[in-house]
This record gives structure tokens, C-alpha cells and sequence, in this order.
């Protein structure tokens, strides 16, 4: 495996997005009408950029179409939870479902698009977001491979490194993958990424960073968009 | 805002292509989407299969669409009716093909489609004529067949009630081959009894989400029988 | 293919039973929680002669579970039909599902008793019931094949023998297959037959026939029970 | 007259067989039925297969099922949770077998089960660590599993509503994994929170028809987080 560890540049002069301004980046592309899984963790913050009159119906896999936002905590209702298990609402139109439905529409391409974290994603579209390693104790898929492989568009959104500055960026995935082929685009912290097939194309990037410094950054080769 | 609602049986068809498999719901009359298969015949398109749990009654509705030798071949479960005069005459003259299918494996067949199941395996058929030339396959000492998915370019389906989302109802057994149809359709359209405004239908009790429904008509027809 | 006609005895001292009294010898083995389809024709009859008290729960294949007798000419319900189309109604406790779900109850095995029509029973259990002919002009199978390869049990209430006499209690059905082994018993207007891994087993018949009369109308070997 | 509803926890669990698979519906607390299986923990059947979509939290109920030696295996999709103690201690001790399941491949394959179908293919977890073993195939030029059923000798099931047939309702995301543990499981045991008049669940609105249960017990428990 390549060492991906980059090293950070001399110069910087850029402010990586905030998660909440992730969250607010990745919201701006989704059009109305769409249906909407949104994974745990920073694509959940999605929903609270996306404004309630541009009408996008989001799917949890726990049987929920058309959730509304977190519950306020003085109107819980204990048997509507979000697939994070937090509470929720539901908004007018929405309604419930079981399991196998609520698979049925992601297995069969209903939902528009999947917004997951990840560990790594490569630039021939493969996401590992599960596993950190063949030999992880008891690791956890929940419902990621079924969303990756199902949903008619995936995207990923999470920090462009690691803590230690390792680029989750990458030329192949190291980690055990969640999905073959399956990403469209990425937002992290320093950029919008799409996946063409030739590889990763920079959309756009965080304020004051340039391609080099982006690049510097990241494993896999990028190239600017048009 | 989101609003699935058109005006007009033409809207309601536009696009529909030449060569497209269309999914027609209904047991009978009943559930059967009457003024959308008029308006299929209308709009045009041509070389279609048709999906259906009959061949069609009479001269009117499918009967009439396949009469206008706009359907290329019907996959069913049941081309005999009280009067299916239309379906025999072309079946013997070797104008249309006929694919039988158990009413069960073929209802299996959307909803595996509409799920994102390519195939799967049933005892239905084993033995019989209707598996000759598919996989067989034994699973703990039994046997099954192997099916395919059906997929629809287009579904028609009838519901009870429908709000701006295409959130469906369906009334006592009017319900048959309704929801697993638009399930399976690349193109889901409705023509429904009642439009009810978003949230009238309670959540728990949404019979189609309308994540499967592109169009919704409303066509206040009276009854199936009346129709 | 073996001659299956058989002669009519000389001395007939016994009558057949009517369709009521087939469809209501068959009523007398259902007991009282059971989940029962009943095809259409002579089977259908058969819920007349289960009394309301002893709650037997009906199905019928186009989504209906706890179906009611036919409805009354004033009281009928448009979008409420049986399997055979005929304007039905629903009992309390009666729910609708649709095709997939009504069928998953007769294929995942929920359905304790299943009684069609027959033109062919074999001894080894096979029932043709469908088409008459490898050649027939567009057989139309409907829920046959799903009912009879899925039900927990299959009976099968049909005349012994056809207009012209000859034996539809066969060593080997003749006609296409709907379900290979599954039928569990017989009713005829002559007589009551088990099928047991050797083959046909009288359990009772009509008053007046004898063990030999019904032998001679059956194309099958036959013993008595016990 | 049919009466599922039973009047005592003793009379609920009667019968469960050592080695036993046992479907544990619910997703987190949510529509889990925390009192039948505390009364699967009084009843003393071991060497179980439980299949959840968690392996419990802390030491009550499915956890302390486990940390009673009473698993042999657990099948599911996420055995991490908020407090995984007792699971995460027997699996390092290589005390308990673990099967990870995608969540809609579980989903499914219990949704089979009940169907009457043996196996299916899905894309999901095509190319992963999970499709390992598993038989691969081709449809239309895109890669699947063939995943196989998943069959309960005991479900356990938590419904809002309950009638003498064994009709049930669930509320809002309570349904979950329930619908399809009931149509899987050989013996379903259902706690419900009302017992309601035959009848008073809409017919259109039934969302288990009594045909998938065997057995319902009035628990009146409250709410999730509450127990």
C-alpha cells in the first residue's frame, strides 16, 4: 500500500469548511422532489440546510418516508426514532413502513440519493465506511451496503484526511469496501469531488486553497472540472 | 412544492414510447385503471407488452388496445374471461404472444422488480409445463424454479385516494396487483378516485408511498361495474 | 396411455352426491381456526356448509383474508370480489393485502387447507387442473399452480369420473400437471380418498356404493382404510 | 370461536425449544418486545440462534439473554451499540458465533422466508467482505448474491394493536423489523400494547393479518425509552 500520509503545506492560507458548512455545501445540490437517505453522523446535519419549502421527501431505513427534523424535546413521540436512533418528526405527507419496504425502495433504485460517511473513497468509485481492517472485532454494517449498492446516486461526505493527516482520497481503498464502484461525488472539508471515469475531477474548494495545495493533500490524482 | 397532480388524461399519458412494457392493475374490473388504458389507447404508443392478470373482456379497455394490434405479446395469469373474444382471435391467428405465468409468481415477479431483485426461486410451477426451460434448483431436499424480475417502462394503477405526493389508498379489494405494480414501473401513473389533501392519509396507513407514483389523475368514475 | 373408461355397474343401489352434499362432506374435515382458500367452482360451495360459529377463516387469492358469503343483491360492494369475481363480503376481523403479501401467505406455507377443482388426480399425489392439452389454446392458469404447490394441505372436490364415465382417479394424470405429489385427499360425488404413500385410500363412500362398484369407476387401484 | 390472546407470560412462552432460532424484532428500544423476551430469559430454552438487528445493550434483555450462556449464534446487522458490553466480551472469548448481515439483506431474507422463497439474489454487499462464499451471478450485465432465508422456529413481535385473530397494528417507526418476523417465524408471539374488539381495525388498515400469529399477550408497557 502507498504511504498516503501527506504532508501539510507550507503556506496556508485557507480555512477548511466547518461539518456544519459541509452539511450546508452538500444541501445546495439537492434538488427539490428528490428522495433522500442521509447516513448517520455529518450527512444527518444535511437536512437542516435544506429550506422546508424546497420540498425534499427523506427516507430513513428504519421504515420512515418524509421525516421532519429532530424532535423537540418537549414533543417526543417514543416510537419515532431517526436510523441513528435519535428522535425525530414526521412531516405532513410522510408515512411508515417495515423493513423489507423500506429496503424495497433503496434495493430497487427509488431513492434518489444516499449521503453516507466514509473511511476511504477511491477514485474508481469505491467506498469503505464499515471496517477498518479484515480482522475488526465484530464489525458493524447496518444498513451501508444496502444504501451504497441500491440507491440511485451516492454521495460521501466526510473530512478529506485523517486526524494524522492521511488522505481518505485515495488511489484504491485499503480498508474492507462497503460498495464496488458506487460513489458519484464527494464533499469533505477542502473540496467537492466528482468521480468520472477517469478519476476524481475537483469541483469546487474551500476558500483560499489551491489546486496544489489540494492536491498535496490528497492520494489520489485530482483534476480541476471543464 | 412538490406536485404529482396533472390535469389531463393527455398529461397524464404524455411520453409513453413505442415498444414499452406496460403494467396494467386490476382483478377483473375491479382496481382496473379504465380511463387510463383509454388514454393509452389514445396516446398512441404501439409494439407493447402488456402485464396483466387477464387478457382483456369484450371489445373495450385492453381487449380494444390489443384489437388495435398495439400489443406485441401479454405476460398473464389468466387470458380466459367471461368474453375474451378479442385475446383468442389474435392468439390463434398468431398475432400476439403469450407468456403464462402463475397469478402468484407473476405478482412475485413485479414486486421482486420493484424491490430490486433480479430473481429468486419458487416451488410454484415444478413439474409442470410452465417451468420447462427454467432453472431448476434444490434447496433442503425441494424443489423450485428460478424467476425473473418484471419491470415496467410504464404502470397504470387505480386508487382510492391520492394526495400531491402520490400517497395512495385503495379500497377493500380493489387493492390486487395495485401497489406492487408501481412498485415496479420506471413511469407509475394513477388515476384516483378522491384527491385528499397532504396528511388526510395517516401515516401508518399509506397503502403506496408516493416514492413509487410519478402522476396522479383524478377521474371520479363511479364504480368499477357502473364503468 | 391406458383406456380409463369404465363401464357402469349393473346394479346401481346407490346415488351419487350432489355438489351441496360434496362441498358439505368436505365442510364436515375443516375445523374450527384453519385458513382456507377454496377455488372457484365446486369448492367455493364449501363455505356455506361451515356453520358462523365455527370460525373458519377464508382467503381468497386477490387480497382478502377473512372473506364472508356472497353479498346480497342490495348490499353489494363494488370493489369487494372473490378469486371467481362474484360479489362477496368480509367478515369481522377480514383485512385486504395485496397480490404479493395475499400470495406469500399461500406460498410461505400460511394457508392450512387449499380445496380446488380437478380434471386428474393421480395416486402419487399429482392433480392436473388447468389445461387439457399440451396444445390448448391459451390454458389460463390463474392461482392454481401457487395454491396447489403452496398450501399446507390440497384437497381436491371433484366428480369421480367425467360425463362420458371415464375415471378422473388415475394411476398417472394424463393431462398437463398443475402441482407434482401435493394433493393430500379427494372428494368425489362417490367417495372419500386419502392419498397415502401407496396410493389411494378409501375413507368413506357414498351410501349404497360399494368397495367394488367404486373400484370398477376408478382407474386407480383402491383399498380400504384400516 | 379463535382467541390468540393468552393470559399469562408462561402461557405466551410454552414450548420453546433448546436450539431454536428466535427472531427478536425491533430496531434499538423501538418496537422491541422487551417483556416476551424477558419472559424467553425465564423460560429456559438455550443454545439459541437469535436474529435482531442489534446484540443488545447493557445487561437486560437480549444481553442478558447472551451473558446467561443462552446464544450460540446471533445474526444481524450492527452489534455495536451504545453499551455492546456483554456481546463484545463473549465474541472476543470466541463464546458466541456472530453472522453480519446487511440490514435490508436481513431484512429480505426473513421477508422470503415467510414468502415462501428459499433464496434471492441482491447487489448489495457484491465486491465486500460479506458476499464471501457466497454464490455470485449475472443479471443483465450487473453483479449479484444469491442470499438464502432466514427461517424462525419462535418470532417475537411487538404490535400497538391486537384483536382475537391475531390482527396488529403498529405505531409509527414501531413496525420496523415486526411485520416480517411474524411472517417468518413458525410460532409468533406477539406482546401488544391495547387489545382491541374484533373488528375495530379497519379492514384496509390491518398492517399483520392474524394468519401470521400464534400467539398475543397484553402488555401494556408504556413507552420505549420507559421500559
Amino acid at each position: 500500500m502507498a504511504d498516503t500520509t501527506v504532508a501539510p503545506s507550507k503556506a496556508e492560507d485557507f480555512k477548511p469548511l466547518s461539518r456544519t458548512q459541509m452539511a450546508a455545501r452538500a444541501a445546495q445540490d439537492i434538488p427539490e422532489g428528490w428522495y433522500v437517505n442521509l447516513g448517520i453522523g455529518i450527512p444527518t446535519l444535511i437536512s437542516d440546510h435544506v429550506p422546508m419549502d424546497r420540498e425534499v421527501i427523506l427516507h430513513s431505513e428504519n421504515g420512515i418516508l418524509g421525516m421532519g427534523p429532530l424532535a423537540p424535546k418537549d414533543a417526543i413521540e417514543p416510537w419515532l426514532v431517526n436510523a441513528g436512533k435519535q428522535y425525530v418528526t414526521l412531516r405532513k405527507g410522510g408515512s411508515y413502513c417495515h423493513h423489507a419496504d423500506s429496503f424495497a425502495m433503496i434495493r430497487g433504485g427509488h431513492i434518489d440519493l444516499c449521503v453516507l460517511g466514509g473511511f476511504q473513497v477511491a477514485e474508481n468509485g469505491d467506498l469503505a465506511n464499515w471496517a477498518t481492517s479484515e480482522n475488526d472485532t465484530a464489525p458493524a454494517v447496518g444498513g451501508a451496503m444496502d444504501l451504497a449498492a441500491g440507491a440511485k446516486r451516492l454521495w460521501v461526505l466526510m473530512e478529506h484526511t485523517t486526524k494524522d493527516g492521511t488522505s481518505k482520497i485515495v488511489r484504491r481503498c485499503s480498508y474492507p469496501l462497503t460498495a464496488v464502484g458506487a460513489t458519484r461525488r464527494v464533499y469533505t472539508n477542502l473540496a467537492t469531488l466528482d468521480i468520472s471515469p477517469s478519476g476524481f475531477v475537483v469541483v469546487d474548494m474551500a476558500p483560499g486553497l489551491t489546486f496544489e495545495n489540494l492536491q498535496a493533500r490528497t492520494d489520489a490524482p485530482l483534476r480541476m472540472a471543464g | 412544492m412538490i406536485n404529482k397532480i396533472v390535469q389531463s388524461i393527455a398529461e397524464a399519458m404524455a411520453g409513453i414510447q413505442d415498444g414499452s412494457t406496460v403494467l396494467i392493475a386490476g382483478f377483473g374490473a375491479v382496481g382496473q385503471p379504465n380511463a387510463l388504458i383509454e388514454g393509452l389507447i389514445e396516446q398512441g404508443a404501439r409494439d407493447l407488452v402488456a402485464v396483466a392478470n387477464n387478457a382483456g373482456v369484450g371489445h373495450e379497455g385492453l381487449a380494444r388496445l390489443m384489437e388495435l394490434g398495439r400489443v406485441r405479446k401479454i405476460i398473464c395469469s389468466f387470458p380466459r374471461s367471461s368474453d375474451p373474444v378479442v385475446f383468442e382471435g389474435l392468439y390463434r391467428a398468431g398475432k400476439i404472444e403469450l407468456e403464462i405465468v402463475p397469478q402468484g409468481t407473476l405478482a412475485e415477479r413485479m414486486h421482486a422488480a420493484g424491490a430490486g431483485i433480479p430473481a429468486f426461486f419458487t416451488a410454484t410451477a415444478v413439474g409442470t409445463l410452465l417451468a420447462q426451460g427454467k432453472e431448476a434448483r434444490e434447496f433442503d431436499g425441494k424443489q423450485y424454479v428460478m424467476e425473473k424480475a418484471i419491470h415496467g417502462d410504464v404502470a397504470l394503477v387505480e386508487a382510492w385516494e391520492a394526495d400531491r405526493w402520490g400517497n395512495l389508498t385503495y379500497k377493500q379489494s380493489g387493492r390486487n396487483f395495485n401497489p406492487i405494480m408501481a412498485m415496479a414501473g420506471k413511469l407509475t401513473i394513477v388515476q384516483s378516485q378522491h384527491i385528499v389533501e397532504l396528511g388526510d392519509i395517516e401515516p401508518e396507513n399509506v397503502h403506496t408511498p408516493g416514492i413509487f407514483v410519478d402522476r396522479v389523475l383524478h377521474v371520479p368514475y363511479g364504480d368499477p361495474s357502473g364503468f
